[in-house]
C-alpha cells in the first residue's frame, strides 16, 4: 500500500517537476511547483515528517508560491517571446541530465551507499513531531534561528531597498526639512555694480541674424 | 517496502531534473527561480529521509532553516528581477549578456 | 660598525633612495641629484672596508650577520661575503656612482624617480650578492626587477614598453623555477635555506640535473647564455644609459654570480656531467654572438651582443672547473675577473654610447662618422674602452679573457680554440664599429655640430678608464681576495654528492 | 534534551557578533530618521561599529577554543583572525568606497545595513561548527551581497550582475546543501566535531560522504571563485559598483578559507585523500584559466576578477596540501590578498569620479605623472599580487609552494610558479600603463584625504608586511594549530 | 743607480714621455711635446747602449728579475719582470736608436700636422710597448708587449682618421694581427698547460724533459707537444711579422706617416715575430715540423713579396715588399737554426730600412706628398743628401761586399744551403732568387727617383689636383710642374747620415761576435746534432774580410748585380722592355694577378670577412630574431595571447553556459572519483 502511495506521488512530483521547467506559460509553471509542493508535502507526511510537509504548504505554496505568482503577473511579459527555440538545447542539456541522474541514482544505489539498518522510526505513540522539532529549534538551535532571523530581515530590507522608489517627479514635503530653513537659504542678496549698456547697433545685427 | 534509498533515488531525480531546468533554461528568468526552488525540494528531501530513516531529527531541523532561507531568497531573487525588468524591460536570460568576456 | 657592514651596504643606498624619491616633482631636481650623488658616494664609502678588511686567506664567508627573519621557514637574514661575491658588492656601489652621474644633465623628467630606482636598485643588487640565505637571496634578486622594469620603461626609447616587459618575463619565468628550487632544497635540509647547507646537501643524481635545469634557467636567463639571451639585445637598446650601464655591469653578472653559488655547488655532480652542454653554450656565445655582433648596425645592440659574448666567457670560465684529472682555477677566477672587468668596460662602452646618444639622438652607427674630429678627448677615451672590450693587454678586457683562455686549453684545446676567436671577433666588431663612428671625415651636420665631453662626463670616463687600466695593469688585487674561494668551491665540485 | 539556559548558551564568546547584530539594527533604526545631508552619521556609526568589533576580536581573543550556543559555535584563533581580517577589509571597503557611494547615490542606510549583515554572516562562517550555522552563515552573506549588487538599481550592468550572482549562487547553495545532505546521510550528524570523530572511528560511509564532498567542493568552489565554478566572478565584480565589487573580492574570500577549513580541514579531514584530488583539479584548472583570460582584458575589474581566480588556485593548492603547513599558508594568503584586492579596488574607486568609472585599464594612464602617489601605491598592489618580493605577495606564494614541494607536488609547483609569469604580465601591463604612458585624462584627482590616508597605510602595509611576514606567519599558524585538531 | 733601477727606467723613460705628450698633449706646446719625447726615448738609448756596454766589454751577467707581481693564480705567478741578455740589449739599443732617429726625423716630417704632439705620444708610447716586448722575461709581457705594440701600429697607421684608406689599413692591420695572436694565445696556452708555468726561464728549462710529449687534439690523432705550440706560437710571429698568408697589413699600413713606417712597420715592430722566435729557440729547436713549416712560410714570403715590389709605384709600397721580403729572410734563417743569423739580419735592416723609409720619406716631403715614382726622377739633384743616404741604405739592402746586409743576408744564405730541413731546398731557392728580385726592385726604385728626367714637370696638372680633391685639409698637393723639390731640414737629413752610418758599418763589425762569438751564448739554444746550420756557417767563416772575397765566387754577388744592371737597363736605358714585358705578363694574366697581390685581399675581404658577415646576418636574423624571438619568445606570448582569447570566450555573459559549467565540472568530479571510490569499494 504504502509502495503504491509512494510511487504515485514520486510519479507525479518528477512529473510535475519536468512540467515545471517545460512549461510554456510561467504561471503554469509556478502552478506545477505548486504541484510538486503538494506531492513531496505527501511524500514527507510518508515519511512522519508531519511539521514540515505542512510548513512546506503554508510556507511555500503559502507564500512563496503566491509571491512568485505575483510577480509573474505583475510583470508585462511577452511570454510567447520567451518560449521560441527552447528545444533546440534539449540534446545536449537532455544528455547531460540523464547522465547525471543515472550516475546519481547508480550511486545511490550501490551495495556502499546503502546503510545498514536505515528504517524509517517507528516513533511510540504520543510523539509529536512539531513539539520535537520546537523544542529543538528553540534550544539547541538557537544560534541558527536567531540567524534566520536576521536573515529574514536582510531580505525584508534587500527587497524593500531594491523595489521601493519615489517617483522622481513627485513633489512632496519634508516638514523637518520646512523648519529648518533659514532666510539665508533662501534669500541671496546680490550687489551688482552698474554695467554700461551695450551699444545698440550689435544686438540688433544678431538678431537679424538669428 | 520502501527504503532510505526510493527517497533517495527520488531526490536525485528530482534534482538532476531542476539542474536541467536551470541550464536548459534561456528565456526565462523566473522559471530559474522555480527550478531553485525545486533543487531545494530535493535537498530536503534527503534530509528528512536520513533524517527519519536514520532517527536523528537534526535533519529536519536543517530542513527547516533551508526552507526559512528559501524564502528569504526567493523574496531578493524577486526582487531582483523586478529592479533587472525595470531597467531591463525582458526577463530573457538571453538578453543578460553585456557583462561577458 | 664592521659587525653590520653589508647590511649598511645594503641600506644606505636603499634609505638614501627614499630619501631622494622624498623630494618629490622635478622643481627640486637638483636637490635630488646632490642627494643621489651623496647616497651613491655613501654607498660607495661603506663597501670600501669589504675590501680593506677582507681576509684574503680565508675562503669562507666574512662580514656574517645573521638575524632571524622568518622563523615560520627558518629563514634568516644572513650576509656574508667571501672572495666569490666580495668585489661585485663594491664593483656595484661603484657603478651606481658613475650611473648616477652620468645620468645629472640627461634626465630630465621625474629625475627624484630616476636617481631613486638606481639607488634602490644598487641596495638590492648589494644584498642579492650578500645573501647567504636562499630566500633572502632571491628576494634581493627578484625585487631588483622592480626598478628596472621602470627605468626601461619610463626613460627608455622607443621600443622601450615591449623590452621592459620581455626583461621582465624573461628574467621572472627564470627565477621562479629557481624558487621552486630553493624550497625543494629547504625541504631536502631539512628546513633550511642557508646556502652553505644547501651545499653540504647529498643528492641523487636525478635530483642533480633537474636543480641544474631550474638554474639554468634562472642564471643562464640573466647572464645572458645562448638561447636564453635575446631579451638583453632589446633590454640594452631601450634602457636609458644608466640603466644599460647597471645591466650590463651589474645585472648580468647577477646571474654569473648564480652559477658559482648554486648551481656549481649544489649540483657538482651534474654539473661535472652535463658541463659540456654549458661549455657548448658558452662557446656558441662567443662565436655565434660574436658574429651577429659584427653586423649589427646600431650601437647599443653591438655593444649588448659584445656583452653576451663576453659573459659567454664567463660561463665558459665556470664550467672549466675541472681540467682533465686536475682542478682547474684558472678559468674560474679568469671567469670572475671577466666579470669585474666586463663591469667596468661594458659600462663604459654604454656610456660613450650614451654620451653621443645625448647629442645626435641616433644609436645607429649610420647616423655617426668622424666624431674624432670634434670630440677627441671623447674618442680618446672611447679608443680605450673599445680596446678593452676587444680584450687588449694592459687593460682589464685582457685578464679574464686570458686566464679563460689558459684555462681552456688545460680542459680541451678545442673548447680554447673556439673561444680564442674572441680575439678576433670582438676586435672585429669593436674596432669595425669604433671605425665608422669615430674615424672618418665629419659625416653630417648631426656631427658637425657635436661638442666634446662636458666635465661631468670625462669624470665619469676618466674614473672608469683609471679602473680599466688599473685592473688590466694590476689585477692581481682582484685576483688574490678570490682565490681561497675559489679554491674552496671547485674542490668542492670536484667532490661527488651521490649517495 | 537540556534545558537550556543563558550560561549554557555561553553567549559571551560570541560578543562580537552579537554587539554587530545589535549595532547593526541600531544602525538601521537610526538611519530612517536621517536625511541624506546626514548620511555621514550612519557612515560613521558603522565605521564605529566595526572599529568596536575589531576590538571585541582582539579584546577576546584566545588560543583554546571556547565553544557556544551548544556547540554550534566556537571562538578559536581560527574565527578570531579571520575575523579581524574580514572587520578590516569591510572598513577598507567603507572608507576607499565613500566617496564613490556618495557620487553613485549609493550612500544610503541599506548599503551599510546590508554590509554589515554581511560581515556578521561571514563571521558567522567563519566561527560555525554545525552544518545549520554555517549553511545560515553562508546564506546570510550570499543574500546580503546578491542585494548590495543590486543596490544600484538604475543601472541595468549592476542588476544584470546581481543577476547572475543570485542565479548561481543559488545554485551553488543547492549543491552545497545536496552535498551536506549526503555528508549527513553519511554520518548522521551536522556536528564538524562529530562528523570527523565519527570518520575517524570508520562509522562513516564513505560512498555516501565522497559522494557528499563532490557537491561540497562544488559549492566551495563557487564561493571562492575557482574554475570551473568562477564564472559568476568576473561579470559581478564588473557589474557591481566597485566598492561592492572590493566587499566581494576580498573579506569573503577569508570567510570562505575559514568556511573550507571547518568543512573540509575538520569535518572531513578524514576523506582528505578524495577531496585533495579534487581541489588539486579545481587549483590548477583556476590557475590556468584565470591567468590566461585574465590577459585579453581591458577592464581592470574584470581582470582583477580573473586574478582573483587565479589567486584562488593558489588558495586551494595550499588547501589541497591538507597538511597544517598548507592550510597555515592558505591562511596566509587569504589574509594578504584581502589587503591586496581591497587597496586594487580601493585605487579603482578613488579615481573614480561623479559620472566616471576608472575600471578600464586606459584611464591609468599616466598616472604616474598625474598622481607619482596613486602610481605608486598601485605598483606596490600590482607588484604584490605578482608575487615579486618583497611585497607580501611573495611570501604568500612561497609558502604555498613550499607546501606543494613539502608533499613531493614539485611539478604543481612548477604549473604554479609558471601561470605566476602569465600573472605578472597583465599585472606589469597595469604598471606599464601606469608609468610608461601618457596621461590622457587630465582630472585631477578628487579623494578623501581619510581614503588616500588609509590606502597608504594600506599598501605600504603589502610592503611592511612584505619585508616582515614573520608575525602574521607566526600568528596565523599558531592559530591554526590551536584550531585545528583540538579534539573538542 | 742599480741595475735594476736602470732597467725599469729604460722602457719608463719613454713611457712618460708619451703620457705627457698625450694627455696634456692640449696644454703643452709643439715644441714641449716633442722635447719631452725625445728626452725619453733619447734617456732609453743611453741607459740601453750603457746596458749594451755593460755585457758586451763588462761581461755583466744577464738579469732576470721580476718588477711586480702581476697576477697569481693556482699557485702560478704572473709577473710582469725583465730578462736582459745579450739578445735583449741588442734589440733595445736598435729600438731606442731607430725610435730616437724617428723622433728626430718627424719633428720635420710633421711639423705642419696639427696632430703633432699625439704623433709625438704614440712613437713613445711604441717605444715604451716595443721595449716591454723585447724586455719581457715571461710570456704573458711578452703578449703584453706583442698586443701594445700592434695597438699603437692601429693608432698610427690610422693617425690620419679623415681617410678612410688609413682607417681601413688599421682595421685591417689590427685584425690580421689578431688572427696571429690567436694562435700566439693559444699556443700560450699551450706552454702553460704542460709546462705549468709561462716564465722563460722555468719553461725552457723544462723543454728537453717535454720533448717527445704528446697530445691529442682530434681522437686517435697524437701530436707532438712541441710542434702543436710551436706553430701555434709562429703563427702569432707571422700576423706580427707579416708572414705570408698573413702579411696582407703591411702594405697598407704604409697609410701611417712615413716615421713610423720607418720605425714600426720596417725596423722594430714587424721584427717582433722574429726576436719572439729566437727567444723561443730552446722550444723551437725540439720541433723539426715547426721550423721546416717556418723555413717554407719564410721562403714563400721573401720570394713572392719581392716579386710584388717590383711593380708597385708607390714609392713606400715598394720599400714595405721589400720589407716583407727581407722579413722572409730572417723568417727563413728561423727556420734553418740560424737564430743569431736572423736576428743579425733584424739589426742591420732596421738600420737600412729605416733608413730607405725616411729617406722615402724626405723626397715625399720634397714631391710635396706625392709618392708616386713614376712622377719623380732626376732627385738627386734637389735632395743631394737623401739620395746619397737612400743609394747606401739601397746598396746595403741588396747585399753589397761590406755593406751591413751583405753580412747579414749572405750569412742567411749560407744557413739556408746548410740545412738539412725537408724546405730547405726550396728555401735556397727562393732565397738566391729573391736577391735578384730584391736588387731589381730596390734600384728600379732608386734610378726612378733620384736619375733620369724630371717627370713632375710633364705630369697632368689637372687629374692630380682632382684626384687629391678629397684630401683638401691636407697639404698633399704634390709638386706642381713649375716647383722645385728641395733638401729637407737638418732634423730630417740628420737622421738619414747617422742612420746610414751603422747601415754600412755594422755588419762588418758586428758579423764576428754575433754570429760566431759568444754574444748569443747562454741566449740561443741550438740542437746541434740536429740543426748543424750554424756549425758549418762557423766552420766557413774566417772573418768579414774574407767573407767578401768568398762572396765573389757565389752566386748572390752576381745576381744582385745583374739585379741592379737590369733595372737601369730597363728604367734608364730602354724603358721599352719594361713595357714589353708588362705587356706579355698582362696577356697572361700574371700582372693581374701581382696587381691584386695574389687576390690575398679579395680572399680576406671578400671572403673571410664577408663570409663572416653572412653568417652573422644569418645567425642574427634567422637565429635570433626569428627563431629564438619569433618561435620561442614571442611564440610562446602569441600561443597564450591564442589561448586567452580562446578562454575569454568561453565567457559568454550567458547564465546557463555558467550553470552548464558549474554542473559539467561537478559530474566529472563525480565521475572521476565515485568510479574511483566504486571501483575501490
Amino acid at each position: 500500500m504504502i509502495e503504491v502511495i509512494f510511487y504515485v506521488f514520486a510519479a507525479v512530483l518528477l512529473f510535475a517537476g519536468l512540467r515545471v521547467i517545460t512549461a510554456k506559460n510561467p504561471v503554469h509553471a509556478a502552478l506545477y511547483l505548486v504541484l510538486s509542493f503538494f506531492n513531496g508535502a505527501a511524500l514527507w507526511m510518508l515519511m512522519q515528517a508531519e511539521f514540515l510537509a505542512v510548513s512546506l504548504i503554508v510556507v511555500y505554496v503559502g507564500a512563496v508560491m503566491v509571491l512568485f505568482l505575483f510577480v509573474v503577473m505583475m510583470l508585462d511579459i511577452n511570454f510567447e517571446e520567451l518560449r521560441k527555440g527552447f528545444w533546440k538545447y534539449v540534446p545536449v542539456a537532455g544528455v547531460v541530465a540523464v547522465v547525471m541522474a543515472v550516475e546519481m541514482v547508480l550511486i545511490l544505489t550501490h551495495r556502499a551507499a546503502q546503510i545498514e539498518g536505515a528504517q524509517l522510526v517507528n516513533h511510540p505513540a504520543g510523539y509529536n513531531n512539531a513539539k520535537v522539532l520546537g523544542q529543538l529549534i528553540y534550544t539547541e538551535y538557537f544560534l541558527p534561528f536567531q540567524l534566520a532571523a536576521v536573515l529574514l530581515l536582510v531580505g525584508m530590507i534587500a527587497a524593500i531597498a531594491l523595489t521601493l522608489r519615489k517617483r522622481k517627479n513627485t513633489k512632496y514635503i519634508n516638514p523637518a526639512d520646512q523648519i529648518q530653513v533659514k532666510r539665508n537659504d533662501r534669500v541671496k542678496i546680490v550687489s551688482m555694480p552698474a554695467e554700461e549698456r551695450p551699444s545698440v547697433e550689435a544686438p540688433k545685427a544678431d538678431d537679424g541674424q538669428a | 517496502m520502501i527504503t532510505l534509498t526510493h527517497y533517495l533515488v527520488l531526490a536525485a531525480i528530482l534534482f538532476a531534473i531542476s539542474v536541467f531546468g536551470i541550464f536548459m533554461n534561456r528565456k526565462n528568468l523566473i522559471v530559474l527561480l522555480m527550478a531553485i526552488e525545486l533543487m531545494l525540494l530535493a535537498v530536503n528531501m534527503n534530509f528528512i529521509a536520513f533524517s527519519q530513516f536514520l532517527g536523528d531529527t537534526a535533519g529536519q531541523v536543517f530542513v527547516f532553516f533551508i526552507l526559512t532561507v528559501a524564502a528569504a531568497e526567493s523574496a531578493i531573487g524577486l526582487a531582483i528581477l523586478v529592479v533587472l525588468f525595470r531597467s531591463l524591460r525582458s526577463i530573457n536570460v538571453e538578453d543578460l549578456d553585456s557583462l561577458k568576456g | 660598525m664592521t659587525g653590520n657592514l653589508l647590511s649598511l651596504t645594503i641600506w644606505v643606498p636603499i634609505v638614501a633612495g627614499l630619501v631622494v624619491l622624498a623630494t618629490g616633482g622635478d622643481r627640486n631636481a637638483n636637490a635630488a641629484r646632490w642627494l643621489a650623488v651623496l647616497g651613491a658616494l655613501a654607498g660607495l664609502l661603506v663597501s670600501v672596508p669589504l675590501y680593506t678588511g677582507f681576509d684574503s686567506l680565508h675562503g669562507g664567508l666574512q662580514f656574517v650577520e645573521s638575524t632571524p627573519w622568518i622563523t615560520m621557514f627558518n629563514i634568516n637574514y644572513a650576509l656574508g661575503v667571501d672572495g666569490l661575491s666580495m668585489l661585485f658588492v663594491i664593483l656595484n656601489s661603484f657603478t651606481t656612482l658613475m650611473v648616477v652621474i652620468a645620468g645629472w644633465q640627461v634626465i630630465q623628467s621625474r629625475v627624484a624617480q630616476y636617481m631613486a630606482a638606481f639607488l634602490i636598485m644598487s641596495g638590492l643588487i648589494n644584498g642579492a650578492f650578500a645573501a647567504t640565505d636562499a630566500i633572502l637571496f632571491y628576494v634581493f634578486f627578484e625585487a631588483m626587477l622592480i626598478p628596472m622594469y621602470l627605468i626601461i620603461g619610463v626613460w627608455g626609447g622607443p621600443n622601450r614598453i615591449y623590452a621592459s616587459v620581455k626583461f621582465f618575463l624573461y628574467t621572472l619565468l627564470g627565477s621562479l623555477l629557481t624558487l621552486v628550487a630553493f624550497v625543494y632544497l629547504y625541504m631536502q635540509a631539512g628546513g633550511s635555506f642557508v646556502i652553505a647547507d644547501f651545499q653540504r646537501l647529498p643528492l641523487g643524481m636525478g635530483a642533480q640535473v633537474m636543480l641544474l635545469i631550474a638554474f639554468f634557467f634562472a642564471f643562464a636567463v640573466k647572464v645572458p647564455m645562448w638561447p636564453v639571451h635575446t631579451w638583453l639585445p632589446d633590454a640594452h637598446v631601450e634602457a636609458p644609459t644608466g640603466g644599460s650601464m647597471v645591466l650590463a655591469a651589474i645585472t648580468l653578472k647577477l646571474g654569473a654570480y648564480g652559477f658559482l653559488r648554486f648551481a656549481l655547488p649544489i649540483a657538482p655532480d651534474a654539473a661535472r656531467e652535463y658541463a659540456w652542454v654549458f661549455i657548448i653554450f658558452s662557446l656558441i656565445a662567443v662565436v655565434y654572438i660574436g658574429l651577429v655582433a659584427l653586423v649589427q648596425t646600431d650601437m647599443k645592440k653591438l655593444v649588448a651582443y659584445s656583452s653576451i659574448s663576453h659573459m659567454g666567457f664567463v660561463t665558459l670560465g665556470f664550467f672549466m672547473f675541472a681540467g682533465g684529472t686536475q682542478l682547474n682555477p684558472y678559468a674560474v677566477e679568469g671567469a670572475i675577473v671577466q666579470m669585474v672587468s666586463h663591469g667596468f668596460v661594458s659600462a663604459a662602452m654604454f656610456f660613450c654610447i650614451g654620451v653621443m646618444y645625448d647629442r645626435v639622438h641616433s644609436r645607429k652607427i649610420a647616423d655617426y662618422g668622424g666624431v674624432a674630429n670634434k670630440m677627441p678627448i671623447f674618442a680618446a677615451f672611447m679608443m680605450l674602452f673599445a680596446m678593452a672590450n676587444s680584450g687588449l693587454p694592459g687593460t682589464s678586457g685582457f685578464v679574464g679573457e686570458f686566464m679563460v683562455i689558459l684555462g681552456a686549453v688545460q680542459v680541451n684545446f678545442w673548447y680554447a680554440f673556439a673561444a680564442a676567436t674572441t680575439l678576433i671577433f670582438g676586435a672585429g666588431y669593436t674596432l669595425w664599429m669604433y671605425k665608422r663612428v669615430i674615424f672618418g671625415d665629419v659625416a653630417n651636420v648631426h656631427v658637425a655640430e657635436l661638442k666634446d665631453v662636458n666635465k661631468r662626463e670625462f669624470l665619469v670616463l676618466a674614473i672608469l678608464a683609471i679602473a680599466v687600466l688599473g685592473m688590466g695593469l694590476y689585477p692581481k688585487p682582484f685576483t688574490e681576495v678570490m682565490h681561497q674561494s675559489v679554491n674552496d668551491l671547485i674542490w668542492h665540485v670536484s667532490q661527488s654528492k651521490l649517495q | 534534551m537540556n534545558i537550556m539556559t543563558w550560561s549554557s548558551l555561553n553567549a559571551g564568546v560570541a560578543t562580537p557578533e552579537i554587539f554587530l547584530l545589535c549595532a547593526t539594527c541600531a544602525i538601521l533604526l537610526i538611519d530612517v530618521f536621517l536625511s541624506d545631508a546626514k548620511r555621514h552619521i550612519s557612515y560613521v556609526l558603522t565605521l564605529a561599529t566595526l572599529v568596536a568589533t575589531g576590538c571585541l576580536l582582539v579584546a577576546g581573543y584566545s588560543l583554546q577554543p571556547l565553544l557556544a550556543f551548544n556547540g554550534m559555535f566556537v571562538a578559536d584563533p581560527l574565527a578570531s583572525l579571520s575575523k579581524l581580517g574580514m572587520v578590516v577589509g569591510v572598513i577598507l571597503m567603507l572608507v576607499y568606497g565613500r566617496g564613490y557611494a556618495v557620487a553613485r547615490g549609493l550612500f544610503r542606510g541599506e548599503l551599510f545595513t546590508l554590509t554589515l549583515c554581511a560581515l556578521l554572516g561571514m563571521m558567522v562562517m567563519a566561527s560555525a561548527v554545525n552544518f545549520v550555522v554555517l549553511y545560515v552563515g553562508l546564506e546570510l552573506l550570499s543574500l546580503s551581497l546578491y542585494a548590495l549588487v543590486a543596490l544600484q538599481r538604475d543601472s541595468s550592468r549592476s542588476t544584470e550582475a546581481a543577476m547572475k550572482y543570485f542565479i548561481l549562487g543559488a545554485l551553488a547553495s543547492g549543491l552545497l546543501l545536496y552535498g551536506m545532505s549526503m555528508i549527513y546521510g553519511a554520518t548522521q550528524s551536522l556536528d564538524v566535531f562529530v562528523i570527523s570523530q565519527k570518520i575517524a572511528n570508520d562509522e562513516a560511509n564513505r560512498l555516501l560522504a565522497v559522494f557528499g564532498i563532490v557537491f561540497i567542493v562544488t559549492g566551495l568552489g563557487f564561493k571562492l571563485g575557482a574554475v570551473p565554478f568562477h564564472m559568476w566572478a568576473p561579470d559581478v565584480y564588473d557589474g557591481a559598483p566597485t566598492l561592492i565589487s572590493q566587499l566581494i573580492g576580498s573579506a569573503p574570500k577569508v570567510a570562505a578559507f575559514a568556511f573550507i577549513m571547518r568543512i573540509l580541514a575538520q569535518a572531513l579531514e578524514g576523506f582528505a585523500f578524495d577531496w585533495r584530488s579534487m581541489l588539486m583539479v579545481l587549483a590548477v584548472l583556476s590557475l590556468v584559466i584565470g591567468n590566461l583570460t585574465a590577459i585579453a582584458q581591458v577592464n581592470i575589474k574584470r581582470m582583477f576578477a580573473y586574478s582573483t581566480i587565479s589567486h584562488m588556485g593558489f588558495l586551494l593548492l595550499g588547501i589541497m596540501a591538507a597538511t597544517p603547513g598548507g592550510y597555515a599558508a592558505a591562511f596566509f594568503y587569504a589574509m594578504t590578498y584581502m589587503l591586496t584586492a581591497a587597496a586594487g579596488f580601493g585605487i579603482i574607486m578613488l579615481l573614480s569620479r561623479e559620472g566616471f568609472e576608472a575600471d578600464q585599464i586606459a584611464d591609468f594612464r599616466g598616472l604616474n605623472k598625474r598622481s607619482p602617489w596613486f602610481a605608486a601605491m598601485m605598483l606596490i598592489v600590482m607588484f604584490s599580487m605578482a608575487g615579486i618580493p618583497v611585497f607580501v605577495g611573495f611570501f604568500a606564494k612561497l609558502a604555498i609552494i613550499q607546501a606543494l614541494v613539502g608533499l613531493g607536488l614539485v611539478w604543481l609547483a612548477v604549473i604554479a610558479v609558471l601561470m605566476s609569469v602569465i600573472g605578472a604580465f597583465y599585472y606589469l601591463r597595469i604598471v606599464k600603463v601606469m608609468y610608461f604612458e601618457d596621461p590622457t585624462d587630465a582630472a585631477p584627482i578628487a579623494a578623501g584625504t581619510d581614503a588616500k590616508l588609509v590606502l597608504s597605510v594600506n599598501c605600504l602595509l603589502l610592503l611592511v608586511l612584505g619585508m616582515m611576514p614573520d608575525r602574521l606567519l607566526t600568528a596565523l599558524t599558531t592559530a591554526l594549530q590551536f584550531s585545528l585538531h583540538t579534539g573538542l | 743607480m742599480d741595475m735594476k733601477t736602470i732597467y725599469l727606467l729604460i722602457p719608463l723613460a719613454p713611457l712618460f714621455g708619451a703620457l705627457v705628450a698625450g694627455l696634456f698633449g692640449w696644454a703643452i706646446s709643439r715644441r714641449a711635446a716633442h722635447c719631452v719625447t725625445i728626452a725619453g726615448v733619447a734617456v732609453s738609448f743611453l741607459l740601453s747602449a750603457f746596458v749594451l756596454k755593460g755585457i758586451l766589454l763588462d761581461g755583466v751577467e744577464p738579469f732576470n728579475g721580476t718588477v711586480y707581481t702581476w697576477l697569481t693564480v693556482n699557485g702560478v705567478e704572473f709577473n710582469v719582470g725583465f730578462l736582459v741578455d745579450s739578445l735583449t740589449a741588442m734589440m733595445m739599443c736598435v729600438v731606442t736608436f731607430v725610435s730616437l732617429m724617428v723622433h728626430l726625423y718627424t719633428i720635420g716630417y710633421m711639423q705642419e700636422d696639427p696632430g703633432y704632439n699625439r704623433f709625438f705620444s704614440y712613437i713613445s708610447l711604441f717605444t715604451f710597448s716595443m721595449l716591454m716586448l723585447v724586455m719581457a722575461n715571461n710570456f704573458v709581457q711578452l703578449f703584453f708587449g706583442w698586443e701594445a705594440v700592434g695597438l699603437v701600429s692601429y693608432l698610427l697607421i690610422g693617425f690620419w682618421f679623415k681617410r678612410p684608406t688609413a682607417t681601413f689599413a688599421n682595421l685591417k692591420a689590427f685584425l690580421v694581427n689578431r688572427v696571429g695572436d690567436f694562435g700566439f694565445l693559444l699556443g700560450i696556452g699551450l706552454v702553460l698547460a704542460h709546462f705549468g708555468t709561462l716564465d722563460y726561464a722555468a719553461v725552457f728549462a723544462q723543454a728537453p724533459a717535454l720533448k717527445d710529449a704528446m697530445i691529442t687534439l682530434f681522437p686517435g690523432a697524437e701530436w707532438s707537444l712541441m710542434t702543436v705550440t710551436c706553430i701555434l706560437l709562429f703563427i702569432g710571429a707571422m700576423g706580427k711579422s707579416a708572414q705570408f698568408p698573413l702579411h696582407v697589413w703591411l702594405p697598407d699600413s704604409m697609410e701611417g706617416p712615413t716615421p713610423i713606417s720607418a720605425l714600426i712597420h720596417a725596423a722594430t715592430m714587424v721584427t717582433a715575430g722574429i726576436f719572439m722566435v729566437t727567444r723561443m729557440s730552446p722550444l723551437f729547436e725540439l720541433s723539426d715540423t715547426a721550423l721546416n713549416f717556418i723555413l717554407v712560410i719564410g721562403a714563400i714570403t721573401a720570394l713572392f713579396m719581392g716579386f710584388l715590389g717590383m711593380i708597385q709605384n708607390d714609392i713606400k709600397r715598394v720599400v714595405a715588399y721589400s720589407t716583407l721580403s727581407q722579413l722572409g729572410y730572417m723568417t727563413v734563417a728561423l727556420g734553418a737554426s740560424a737564430y743569431s743569423v736572423a736576428v743579425f739580419h733584424l739589426m742591420t735592416h732596421a738600420f737600412f730600412k729605416a733608413l730607405l723609409f725616411l729617406g722615402a720619406g724626405s723626397v715625399i716631403m720634397g714631391m710635396h706628398h706625392d709618392q708616386d715614382i713614376r712622377n719623380m726622377g732626376g732627385l738627386r739633384k734637389y735632395m743631394p743628401i737623401t739620395w746619397i743616404t737612400s743609394l747606401l741604405g739601397s746598396l746595403a739592402l741588396i747585399g753589397t761586399p761590406f755593406f751591413a746586409g751583405f753580412y747579414s743576408k749572405d750569412s742567411i744564405i749560407e744557413a739556408v744551403a746548410e740545412s738539412h730541413l725537408p724546405g730547405a731546398g726550396f728555401a735556397y731557392f727562393a732565397v738566391i732568387a729573391s736577391v735578384f728580385v730584391t736588387a731589381f726592385y730596390s734600384f728600379r726604385m732608386y734610378f726612378l727617383v733620384f736619375h733620369g728626367k724630371e717627370r713632375w714637370m710633364a705630369k697632368d696638372h689637372h687629374a692630380h689636383h682632382e684626384a687629391d680633391a678629397h684630401d683638401e685639409d691636407e697639404h698633399h698637393h704634390g709638386l706642381g710642374p713649375n716647383d722645385k723639390p728641395h733638401e729637407s731640414p737638418w732634423v730630417v737629413t740628420l737622421p738619414l747620415v747617422l742612420l746610414a752610418i751603422p747601415s754600412v758599418l755594422i755588419g762588418y763589425f758586428a758579423i764576428q761576435p754575433m754570429l760566431y762569438g759568444n754574444f748569443f751564448e747562454g741566449v740561443i739554444f741550438i740542437n746541434h746534432e740536429a740543426h748543424p746550420t750554424m756549425e758549418m756557417l762557423k766552420e766557413e767563416f774566417h772573418g768579414p774580410l774574407a767573407m767578401v772575397i768568398h762572396s765573389f765566387s757565389t752566386l748572390p754577388l752576381y745576381l744582385a748585380i745583374a739585379g741592379v744592371a737590369v733595372s737601369y737597363l730597363f728604367y734608364m736605358k730602354m724603358p721599352a722592355i719594361p713595357a714589353a714585358i708588362d705587356r706579355f705578363f698582362t696577356a697572361i694574366g700574371v700582372r693581374k694577378l701581382m696587381e691584386e697581390k695574389y687576390y690575398m685581399d679579395h680572399l680576406y675581404i671578400n671572403g673571410f670577412a664577408a663570409f663572416g658577415r653572412v653568417l652573422g646576418t644569418l645567425f642574427w636574423k634567422v637565429g635570433d630574431v626569428l627563431l629564438i624571438d619569433g618561435l620561442m619568445v614571442n611564440g610562446t606570448a602569441k600561443v597564450v595571447g591564442f589561448f586567452s582569447r580562446i578562454t575569454r570566450r568561453l565567457q559568454t555573459g550567458y547564465i546557463y553556459h555558467y550553470a552548464f559549467a558549474m554542473i559539467l565540472g561537478a559530474l566529472v568530479l563525480m565521475t572521476w572519483w565515485l568510479g574511483g571510490v566504486l571501483v575501490s569499494q
